[in-house]
């Protein structure tokens, strides 16, 4: 399954990019975060993340779909 | 119309004010974020702003429409600098034109409270002793390692 | 410096914010009072303000200063509008800088408030009737007449 | 004793003048706009007013002294 993914903020320097399209067999973007977490050893844990498909929010546990945009979304700080 | 900016160029507030300008209304609130030269006890430099575009954009809609329900106001309409910003800049702007004052000012302060916690925006604080960080993700970060 | 300006002249708004613009700062609330095409039912055409001034100004200080003690806000300037003014146009402002925006929008509502409340100005409304009338002055009028 | 007066809104449109000098026997603000009521037909009953003697706010009690500058005020509506 191919999964675009945009990051932001921490996240996009920790991974050192800005988006990425990958395959992966993750079918939820909790799954699929734990693998990311591997490969760039994110710092921050899911519960302090919420997360989006489509540009629109969802649940973790959510079902991914081929070709689905994910973005982990930091602590917001605004303002 | 949209109720939301989100934009690298200064905001201009004069332009946004006239178009919540309205006869009907007796009251107009408004609220500017400005750049803080301190935060937490750190001196402040300069930041940077990112955002997640397309869902700021949704969500600060929804805030708006959420206030346009609670509160008896006719107009509101925000907006937020994205990019390099000095101390002094404005960062977030908010204004709300009302029949009555007390709308006005509440429903001026619901949308700028939901901006801060909602809209995927985030900033990035460099500081005068060179170090920089990411607002609220060095705590999570330090949670993080405890795990 | 004066914290209060009671003038003819349109209110510069964006001169004013200058003056309390302060790198310290990072929440900024405003006010403004427009006159509206309609009060309490009747439809307005124009209004005509006028102050005792000396008192005034000396009671809006107070109120600033009030302002600065209860709230942890950096400045506060207010201003009003005297003579003829036509709906849409911007009778007073008011403008507060604080570190916080809980204590800018607290002490921008206390201001106004007080102002309102406390300050030696009148307004006579003009109606589209042709009719017009002291706001506040109708209802007294009529009970002095009751005694 | 000699008094100046300002007269504002509707007391100025109903005395037909801004201001007046005046001799007067009145002892107090209350007592002197009694008078007045009686010269102009003010219909503002005095409980609804405010009154200031050289720019002060005062007791509607408070002694005059000639010279004094007193101001009766109207109920205001400033905004």
């Amino acid at each position: 399954m191919q999964i675009h993914i945009d990051y932001f903020a921490i996240l996009r320097e920790q991974a050192g990019r800005q988006r990425e399209t990958l395959q992966t067999d993750a079918k939820t973007p909790a799954h699929l975060y734990l693998q990311l977490c591997e490969q760039y050893g994110f710092e921050l844990i899911q519960a302090r993340l919420r997360v989006a498909i489509n540009d629109e929010f969802c649940d973790w546990s959510q079902n991914l779909s081929d070709g689905d945009r994910v973005v982990f979304i930091p602590p917001v700080a605004g303002g | 119309m949209s109720t939301f900016l989100l934009q690298k160029e200064p905001i201009d507030t004069a332009a946004l004010r006239q178009r919540v300008a309205d006869p009907d209304c007796g009251g107009y609130a408004s609220f500017e974020g400005w750049i803080r030269n301190e935060n937490e006890g750190r001196a402040v430099s300069r930041l940077e702003y990112e955002a997640y575009a397309p869902l700021a954009i949704a969500e600060a809609h929804r805030i708006v429409n959420e206030a346009l329900k609670r509160f008896e106001i006719n107009n509101a309409l925000s907006a937020h600098r994205l990019g390099a910003l000095d101390v002094g800049d404005l960062a977030v702007w908010v204004g709300v034109s009302a029949p009555h004052r007390a709308d006005a000012f509440a429903a001026c302060r619901y949308i700028i409270d939901e901006i801060k916690q909602r809209l995927p925006i985030w900033k990035k604080e460099h500081y005068a002793d060179g170090k920089a960080q990411w607002v609220n993700c060095a705590q999570c970060a330090s949670q993080a390692s405890l795990v």
